[in-house]
C-alpha cells in the first residue's frame, strides 16, 4: 500500500490537493455571496438575509439547493455548443487561475513527495496565471454570442472588448513588480520582498529596504483598477448590466449553468485578491519586522476572543443551529487560538497561511465595498479611461520603475 | 512508451482534430474556437519542448488577444454560417489536391531528412537567456517590429472608422 | 614664339562665339551691338589670321615645313582610327585663310547695310559667322574628317542662308535642293574618305600624302582603276556638289534666292570654292592618278563652257552672275584637272575679289532698284549710282579678263597651263578661250542692260539711291583687289617669275605642270588672245545691246539656253520623279506602314490579345489566387527538395 | 524523449491544414484563421528546430511571427471589417472587384 503511495505520490499528492482547493474556494465563494449581501444591506441600511439560520448563514446552502434543482430550459435557436460550453470555460478558467498561486511559504513532503501550498509551484506563474485571465474572456464572450439574444450579444460584446482594454492595463502594470523581482515566479516575488526586516515597509506597494525596489503603488492602482474590470465587477460590470441589459451575458442561463458563471466570477475575485496580495503586499509575510515575535500571537489574539463571541452570540438562538452549530464553531476556533498560543511550531505553521488569508478577506472586502459604493461607469467612458489614462499610467509607471532600477544598479 | 511521447501523441491528436474540424465547421465561430483549440495544444507542446516562455507568449498573444478580436469581429459583423459558393472552378476541382501535394511534399522531405534529435526536451529556455538573445542580437528586427505594430494600429484605426468622422 | 600658332583654334572660334552671342542672346538687341559682336569676331579672326600668317612665314623659314598642331584627341575608336583636332598651316591654307577672312569681313561689313532693313538681323549675322567658324575650320583643318566637319558645317549654313527668307516658298525650296544635291556629293566625298582609310589607315593628310608618295600605292587592286583614282574620282565627286560643277551645278542659280551678301561670301567667294580647295589639297593623290586628272579637266571645262552658254540669256542679274560663278569654277578645277594647281588656286583667289565685287555690286543695284532683279526692268542706272556702276565696270573688266585686271592674269595661267597639257590640250584650251569670250559678252550685256540704254522701269515707283558708305567702301576696296589682286604674276609676262605660283611651290612643288619661261614667248600670243576674244565678247556685246532694246521673243537656241537645256526638269523627270515615287510607295507605304508601323501595332495587338486572354486568370476570386500561389509552392519544393526527394517520388520509398 | 521530425511531420500536417482550409473555406474571417493556423505550424517547426540545434534563436523568431501576426491580425480585420460593410457579405468569391 505505502510504497504504490510512495511510486504514485506525484499523481496522487496533487490530486489530493486539487480536492482541498476545490471545496475550500467553493465554500468560501458561497460564503462570499453571503457576505456581500451582508455587506451591501448594511451599507443600504438593512438586514439582509437573516432567515436561514442565524445571520442567514444557510442561506448560500439554500442557493445552492436551489440553483441544484432548478429547470434547465435550453433556449431556442442557441448555438448549443456554444452555449453549453461557455459556462464551463468560464469556471474552469477561473479555477485553473488558482492553481499556480502559492498559499504558504511551507514545503512539506508527503510519502516521499516534497511539495508546497498551492497545487502547482512553476517559475513562469505569473504568465500562467495572465494566459489565464487572458482565456477568460472567452466565457463571457460564448455566452453572449450563443444564447442567440441581443442583451446577450451586446454584454458579450462589451465583455470581451472591455476585457482586451483592460488586460493589457493588467499586464503592464506588474511589469514593475517584475523588474525587482526578476522573476516570474509568485514564490520568489513574495520571497523577495521579505527580504529586509522592516515588515510591511517593504512590501511592494512601498518598497522600502529593497535593494533596487522602488514603490509600486502606482503600479499597485492600475493593477487593481485593471482587475476589477477583468473580473466584471461593480463599477466595470458593464457586460451584466442589469440597468441596461437586463442579465447582460448570462440572460439565457438558469440554473447550474448560471451557477457556474456566478462561481466562476467570485473565483476570479479571489484569484485576482490572492494575486495583488502576493504582488504588492508581500503575499504569506506578516506585516510586522520578523523580529518582532510577540507578533506571533495576533492569530490567536483574534481567534480566542472572535470564538467566544461565537459561543455567546450562538445561545440566542432557540434552534439547533444556534444551540450547537455555532458555539461548536466557537468552541474550536477559541481552542485553535489557545492552542496556538501552547504549541509554537503550530503557530508557526500557520502564520503564513493567516496573514495571506487576512489579506485575501480585506480585499474581498473592498471588492464589495466598491460595489456598495460606486456607480457604473458609461461606456464610453469605461474604453477611454482604460485606453486615455491607464494605460499610458502603467506605462509610464514602467519607463519609471525601470529607469529609478537603473540608477539603483550603478 | 514513456510518459512525454503519451503526452506528445495526445496533443497532437488534439491539435490535428481542431484543426480538421476548423475546416468542417460551417459556422466561422465554431472554427474559430477550434482554432484556439488548436494553439493551446500547440502550447502545451511548446510546454512539452521546454519552451514555456513562448508556450506562455502563445496563449496570451495568439488566445487572449488575436483570436478574441476574431471571435469580436464575427460578433460585430453577426457573421452566419458561411454558404458554399463554387465561383473559382479552379479553386473547387484543383485546390485541395495542390495543398494536400505541397504538405505531401514538405512531409517526405521530412522523413527524408536526417536531423539531430531534441536535445533533452525537458531542458528549459530560460526567459532571461531568451531576453538576452532578443534584446542584443536581434534588437533592431525588435525595433522593427515595435514600428510595425505602431504602423498596424494607425492602419487598423484608419480602415476601421467609419467615413465622416 | 608663335602665340597664335600655338592657339590657332583661336582663329575659328571667334566667328563661332560671335555667333552664338548673337544667335542666343542678340533676338532683341539693337542693331548696333549685333554689328558690334559680329563685326568684331570676324574683324578679329581676320587680324588674328594675318598674326598667324606672318608667324607662320616666320616658322617656315626656320623649319621648311607647314605647321601642325595636335589639340585634343577627338575620334579614337578603332584600334587604328584616331583622329585629332589637328589644325594645319601652310601656303595654299595661307591663301584661303586671308581669303576667306578677309573677303568674309568686307562682305560682313556690306551687309550691315544691305541687311539693315531685314527681319532676322540677328539671325543673318549669327548665321553669316556660324559660316565662318566652319569655313575657317574647313581650310584649316589638318585630316579629312575635320574637313569634312568644315564641309558640312558651311553646307549647312549655306542651306540655312538660303533659305533665310524661310517664308518664301522658292527659297524654302532651293534651300533643300541645295542640301539635298549637296548630300549626293558629300555621299561620294565620305566614300573616298572611308577608301582612304581602308588603303592607308589614317586620314591626316600629312600621313596620307607620306604614304601616297610611295611608287607602289599607286596601282594596287580595285580592278583596273587604283585605288587612288576611286578614291580621287569620290573626293571629286563631293567637290563637284560643293562647287557646283557637272551634273551637280543645279543648286547654285536657285541658291541665289539668298540675300546677295550670301551670294557673295559663300556661293561666290568662299564656299563654292571649298571642292577646288580640296582638289588642290590632294593634289598629291590627284598626281596619281592621270585618269582623275583628266576627269576633272573635262569636267571643269565643260561646265565652264555650258554655264556660260546659260548664262547669255538670263535675265535675272543674279542668276547672271551666278553661272558666270560656275563657269569661273570651271575654270578652277580646268586650272588643277591640267596640273597648274597653283593657276587654279590663283583664279580662286581673284575670282573671290572680282565675283565678290560683282555680287555685292549687283546687290548695291538690287538695293538701289527697291528689290528689282530683273535686267529688262532697270537700265539707264550708270549715272544715277556711280559708285556701284564703276565698281560693277571693274568688275567686269576683271572678270572678262582684260589687262591688268586680276582675271587676266589668274585665267591665262589656266589656259595657257592647258594649252600645255598632254591630254588634249588644245582641245580644252579651245573650249576654255571660247567660253572666255562668252564669259566677256555676258558681262558687258549685263552692264549695258543694267547702266545704258533709256531706263526700263517705272520713275514713280523706283526711288533710285546710292548705297550708303557702309556698302559702297566694301565695294571700293574690292574693286582695288579685283585691280591688282593679279599683278603677282605680272612679272611673268616680261619673262620674270610668277610670284604667286613660287608662293605656293612649297606645297605644289614639283607638282606643278612645269610650263615654264621656256615658253613665255608663247605665253605672250596666248595673252594676246586672250585679250582679242575679251575684245571680241565685248564688241559684240556692245553692238547687240548698247541701242535700247526690247526683250525679243525666246526661240530655238535662245528659248534652249534660257531654260538652261531643261536639265532641272530633265532631273526632275529622270531622278527626283522616281526617286519620290520610290520614297512613296516603297518607302513610305510598304515599308514604313507595312512592315515598321505594322510591327509596331502588331505587338501592341499581340500584347492586347494575349493580355484579353490572361486577364481571365485574375478573376479578382481569391480561391483561385491562393490555388495558383500552391501551384507556385509545389513547383518551388519540387525544386528545392529535389535531391532528397527523387528516391521518394520514384517508389524508392522503403 | 521525442525525434524532432514528429514534430516536423505534426507541423507539416497543420500547415496542409492550413492551406485546405485557405483554399476550401469561403468565409473571409476563416480563411484568416487559416493563415493564422500555418503561421502556429511554422511557429511549431521553429521551435522544434530551435531545441533540436540547441539554440534560442527559433524562440525568438516565433516570437517575432506572433508580434507579426497579430499586427496582420489588426489590419486584416480592419479591412475585413470595411469589406463586409460595403460588399454586404463575406464571402470571397462575392467579394472579386479588386477595389472596395
Amino acid at each position: 500500500m505505502s510504497e504504490f503511495l510512495h511510486q504514485y505520490a506525484f499523481l496522487i499528492v496533487p490530486i489530493i490537493k486539487v480536492a482541498i482547493l476545490v471545496l475550500v474556494v467553493l465554500t468560501v465563494d458561497a460564503y462570499l455571496t453571503w457576505l456581500e449581501r451582508k455587506v451591501i444591506a448594511h451599507i443600504q441600511a438593512r438586514w439582509g438575509p437573516h432567515r436561514v439560520g442565524p445571520h442567514g448563514l444557510m442561506q448560500p446552502l439554500a442557493d445552492g439547493l436551489k440553483f441544484i434543482f432548478k429547470e434547465d430550459p435550453m433556449p431556442a435557436n442557441v448555438d448549443k455548443p456554444a452555449y453549453f460550453i461557455a459556462p464551463f470555460v468560464a469556471l474552469m478558467l477561473a479555477m485553473t487561475s488558482l492553481a499556480v498561486i502559492p498559499f504558504g511559504p511551507q514545503k512539506f513532503t508527503l510519502w516521499g513527495y516534497e511539495s508546497s501550498l498551492g497545487i502547482a509551484d512553476v517559475n513562469i506563474s505569473l504568465l500562467v496565471l495572465f494566459a489565464i485571465t487572458a482565456l477568460g474572456v472567452y466565457g463571457v464572450a460564448l455566452a453572449g454570442w450563443a444564447s442567440n439574444n441581443k442583451y446577450s450579444l451586446l454584454g458579450g460584446l462589451r465583455s470581451s472588448a472591455q476585457m482586451i482594454s483592460y488586460e493589457l492595463a493588467l499586464t503592464l502594470s506588474v511589469v514593475g513588480v517584475l523588474l525587482i523581482a526578476g522573476s516570474f515566479s509568485l514564490r520568489e516575488i513574495v520571497e523577495q520582498q521579505g527580504t529586509s526586516n522592516l515588515g510591511f515597509l517593504s512590501w511592494n506597494l512601498l518598497g522600502f529596504g529593497q535593494g533596487i525596489g522602488f514603490t509600486q503603488i502606482i503600479g499597485f492602482f492600475c493593477f487593481f483598477i485593471a482587475a476589477i474590470a477583468e473580473t466584471n465587477r461593480v463599477p466595470f460590470d458593464l457586460p451584466e448590466a442589469e440597468s441596461e441589459l437586463v442579465a447582460g451575458f448570462h440572460t439565457e442561463y438558469a440554473s447550474m449553468k448560471f451557477a457556474m458563471f456566478f462561481i466562476g466570477e467570485y473565483t476570479s475575485m479571489v484569484a485576482v485578491s490572492c494575486l495583488a496580495t502576493i504582488l504588492f503586499f508581500g503575499g504569506w509575510l506578516s506585516p510586522f519586522p520578523a523580529s518582532w515575535t510577540f507578533t506571533y500571537y495576533v492569530p490567536s489574539l483574534l481567534f480566542i476572543p472572535f470564538g467566544l463571541w461565537m459561543i455567546y452570540d450562538g445561545i440566542h438562538y432557540e434552534n439547533i443551529f444556534g444551540r450547537i452549530v455555532l458555539p461548536g464553531i466557537g468552541t474550536v476556533l477559541t481552542v485553535v487560538g489557545i492552542a496556538l498560543i501552547l504549541f509554537p511550531p503550530a503557530n508557526h505553521l500557520l502564520q503564513g497561511l493567516f496573514w495571506f488569508v487576512l489579506k485575501v478577506f480585506i480585499f474581498m472586502f473592498v471588492y464589495i465595498w466598491m460595489r456598495g459604493t460606486l456607480p457604473r461607469f458609461r461606456y464610453d467612458q469605461l474604453m477611454s479611461f482604460g485606453w486615455k489614462f491607464l494605460l499610458p499610467v502603467s506605462i509610464a509607471n514602467v519607463v519609471l520603475t525601470s529607469a529609478v532600477i537603473l540608477w539603483r544598479m550603478h | 512508451m514513456n510518459a512525454s511521447l503519451a503526452i506528445f501523441f495526445v496533443l497532437a491528436a488534439v491539435a490535428v482534430a481542431a484543426a480538421v474540424s476548423l475546416i468542417l465547421q460551417r459556422h466561422p465561430i465554431h472554427s474559430a474556437l477550434s482554432l484556439i483549440v488548436v494553439m493551446v495544444a500547440l502550447a502545451g507542446l511548446y510546454l512539452l519542448m521546454g519552451a514555456e516562455f513562448v508556450a506562455a507568449v502563445q496563449i496570451i498573444v495568439y488566445g487572449g488577444a488575436v483570436m478574441v478580436l476574431f471571435v469580436f469581429v464575427i460578433m460585430l459583423l453577426n457573421a452566419g454560417e458561411e454558404e458554399h459558393t463554387n465561383f473559382s472552378k479552379l479553386a473547387a476541382y484543383a485546390g485541395i489536391p495542390m495543398a494536400v501535394a505541397v504538405a505531401g511534399l514538405i512531409a517526405a522531405a521530412i522523413t527524408r531528412s536526417t536531423l539531430p534529435p531534441a536535445q533533452d526536451p525537458t531542458a528549459l529556455t530560460s526567459t532571461k537567456s531568451l531576453s538576452m538573445l532578443l534584446f542584443q542580437d536581434f534588437v533592431y528586427p525588435f525595433e522593427l517590429t515595435s514600428f510595425l505594430i505602431l504602423v498596424a494600429i494607425l492602419g487598423a484605426i484608419v480602415l476601421a472608422q467609419r467615413e465622416g468622422n | 614664339m608663335h602665340p597664335i600658332l600655338d592657339y590657332l583654334w583661336i582663329i575659328p572660334l571667334l566667328p563661332l562665339v560671335g555667333s552664338a552671342i548673337n544667335g542666343i542672346l542678340g533676338w532683341n538687341w539693337s542693331k548696333t551691338s549685333i554689328n558690334a559682336v559680329a563685326l568684331g569676331s570676324t574683324g578679329l579672326s581676320f587680324l588674328c589670321a594675318i598674326e598667324a600668317v606672318r608667324e607662320f612665314l616666320d616658322y617656315f623659314a626656320q623649319y621648311h615645313q607647314p605647321f601642325t598642331k595636335h589639340f585634343v584627341d577627338w575620334i579614337v575608336a578603332y584600334k587604328d582610327l584616331t583622329i585629332g583636332f589637328d589644325l594645319h598651316i601652310d601656303h595654299l591654307t595661307v591663301v584661303m585663310l586671308l581669303v576667306v577672312t578677309g573677303v568674309g569681313f568686307l562682305i560682313h561689313i556690306y551687309s550691315t547695310g544691305y541687311m539693315a532693313h531685314e527681319e532676322g538681323y540677328f539671325r543673318f549675322f549669327a548665321y553669316m559667322n556660324l559660316f565662318m567658324f566652319f569655313m575657317l575650320l574647313l581650310v584649316l583643318a589638318a585630316n579629312y574628317v575635320v574637313l569634312f566637319v568644315g564641309w558640312e558645317g558651311v553646307g549647312l549654313c549655306s542651306y540655312l542662308l538660303i533659305g533665310f527668307y524661310y517664308l518664301k516658298h522658292s527659297a524654302a525650296q532651293a534651300g533643300k535642293k541645295a542640301f539635298i544635291v549637296n548630300r549626293i556629293g558629300d555621299f561620294g566625298f565620305m566614300l573616298g574618305m572611308f577608301l582612304l582609310f581602308r588603303t592607308f589607315h589614317s586620314l591626316d593628310f600629312h600621313t596620307v600624302f607620306e604614304a601616297a608618295s610611295q611608287p607602289n600605292v599607286a596601282h594596287e587592286g580595285l580592278g583596273q582603276f587604283g585605288v587612288l583614282t576611286a578614291a580621287c574620282l569620290l573626293l571629286f565627286m563631293g567637290a563637284t556638289g560643293k562647287s557646283a560643277q557637272i551634273p551637280l551645278y543645279v543648286w547654285l542659280p536657285d541658291a541665289m534666292e539668298g540675300p546677295t551678301p550670301v551670294s557673295a561670301l559663300i556661293h561666290a567667294a568662299t564656299m563654292v570654292t571649298a571642292g577646288v580647295y580640296v582638289v588642290a589639297r590632294s593634289h598629291v593623290l590627284f598626281l596619281h592618278s592621270e585618269t582623275a586628272m583628266y576627269v576633272v579637266a573635262i569636267v571643269g571645262c565643260a561646265t565652264a563652257f555650258f554655264a556660260a552658254t546659260i548664262g547669255l540669256v538670263q535675265s535675272d542679274i543674279k542668276k547672271v552672275l551666278a553661272y558666270s560663278t560656275v563657269s569661273q569654277l570651271g575654270y578652277m578645277f580646268l586650272g588643277c584637272g591640267v596640273g597648274a594647281f597653283s593657276a587654279g588656286i590663283f583664279h580662286l583667289m581673284t575670282h573671290a575679289f572680282f565675283k565678290a565685287l560683282l555680287f555685292l555690286s549687283a546687290g548695291s543695284v538690287i538695293h538701289a532698284m527697291g528689290g528689282e532683279q530683273d535686267m529688262w526692268q532697270m537700265g539707264g542706272l550708270a549715272s544715277k549710282i556711280k559708285v556701284t556702276f564703276w565698281c560693277m565696270l571693274f568688275g567686269t573688266i576683271a572678270i572678262a579678263g582684260f589687262f591688268p585686271f586680276a582675271a587676266f592674269f589668274s585665267k591665262d595661267a589656266i589656259l595657257f597651263a592647258a594649252f600645255n597639257s598632254q591630254h588634249d590640250g588644245k582641245a580644252l584650251y579651245g573650249v576654255g578661250l571660247f567660253a572666255a569670250i562668252l564669259t566677256s559678252f555676258y558681262m558687258f550685256r549685263l552692264v549695258w542692260l543694267t547702266f545704258f540704254g533709256k531706263n526700263r522701269y517705272d520713275e514713280h515707283h523706283v526711288h533710285v539711291h546710292e548705297s550708303p558708305k557702309n556698302m559702297t567702301v566694301p565695294l571700293m576696296i574690292l574693286a582695288f583687289l579685283s585691280l591688282t589682286g593679279g599683278w603677282f604674276a605680272f612679272p611673268a609676262l616680261f619673262g620674270g617669275k610668277d610670284y604667286f605660283t613660287d608662293f605656293l611651290s612649297p606645297v605644289f612643288g614639283s607638282g606643278e605642270i612645269a610650263g615654264g619661261e621656256a615658253l613665255h614667248s608663247l605665253e605672250l600670243t596666248l595673252s594676246g588672245v586672250a585679250m582679242v576674244a575679251a575684245t571680241l565678247g565685248l564688241v559684240v556685246a556692245w553692238r547687240m545691246y548698247s541701242k535700247d532694246v526690247k526683250r525679243g521673243p525666246e526661240t530655238g537656241l535662245h528659248k534652249l539656253l534660257y531654260n538652261k537645256y531643261y536639265v532641272d526638269e530633265i532631273y526632275q523627270a529622270a531622278f527626283v520623279g522616281p526617286l519620290v515615287w520610290i520614297s512613296r510607295n516603297i518607302l513610305w507605304k510598304a515599308v514604313d506602314e507595312g512592315t515598321i508601323d505594322g510591327a509596331v501595332n502588331g505587338i501592341g495587338y499581340g500584347v492586347r490579345e494575349i493580355g484579353d486572354g490572361v486577364r481571365h486568370a485574375q478573376s479578382g476570386n481569391t480561391r483561385s489566387y491562393a490555388v495558383w500561389v500552391l501551384v507556385g509552392a509545389v513547383v518551388v519544393f519540387g525544386i528545392i527538395f529535389w535531391p532528397i526527394l527523387h528516391p521518394a517520388l520514384f517508389g524508392g520509398v522503403r | 524523449m521525442i525525434p524532432t521530425n514528429y514534430y516536423l511531420i505534426l507541423s507539416a500536417i497543420l500547415f496542409g491544414l492550413g492551406m485546405i482550409a485557405f483554399v476550401f473555406k469561403r468565409n473571409i474571417i476563416t480563411i484568416f484563421m487559416a493563415i493564422e493556423l500555418m503561421l502556429n505550424a511554422v511557429n511549431l517547426a521553429f521551435v522544434a528546430f530551435s531545441k533540436a540545434f540547441g539554440k534560442s534563436d527559433g524562440e525568438v523568431f516565433v516570437l517575432f511571427v506572433i508580434v507579426v501576426a497579430a499586427a496582420e491580425a489588426a489590419v486584416g480585420l480592419g479591412i475585413i471589417i470595411l469589406t463586409a460593410r460595403n460588399r454586404r457579405s463575406l464571402n470571397v468569391e462575392r467579394v472579386d472587384l479588386l477595389k472596395l
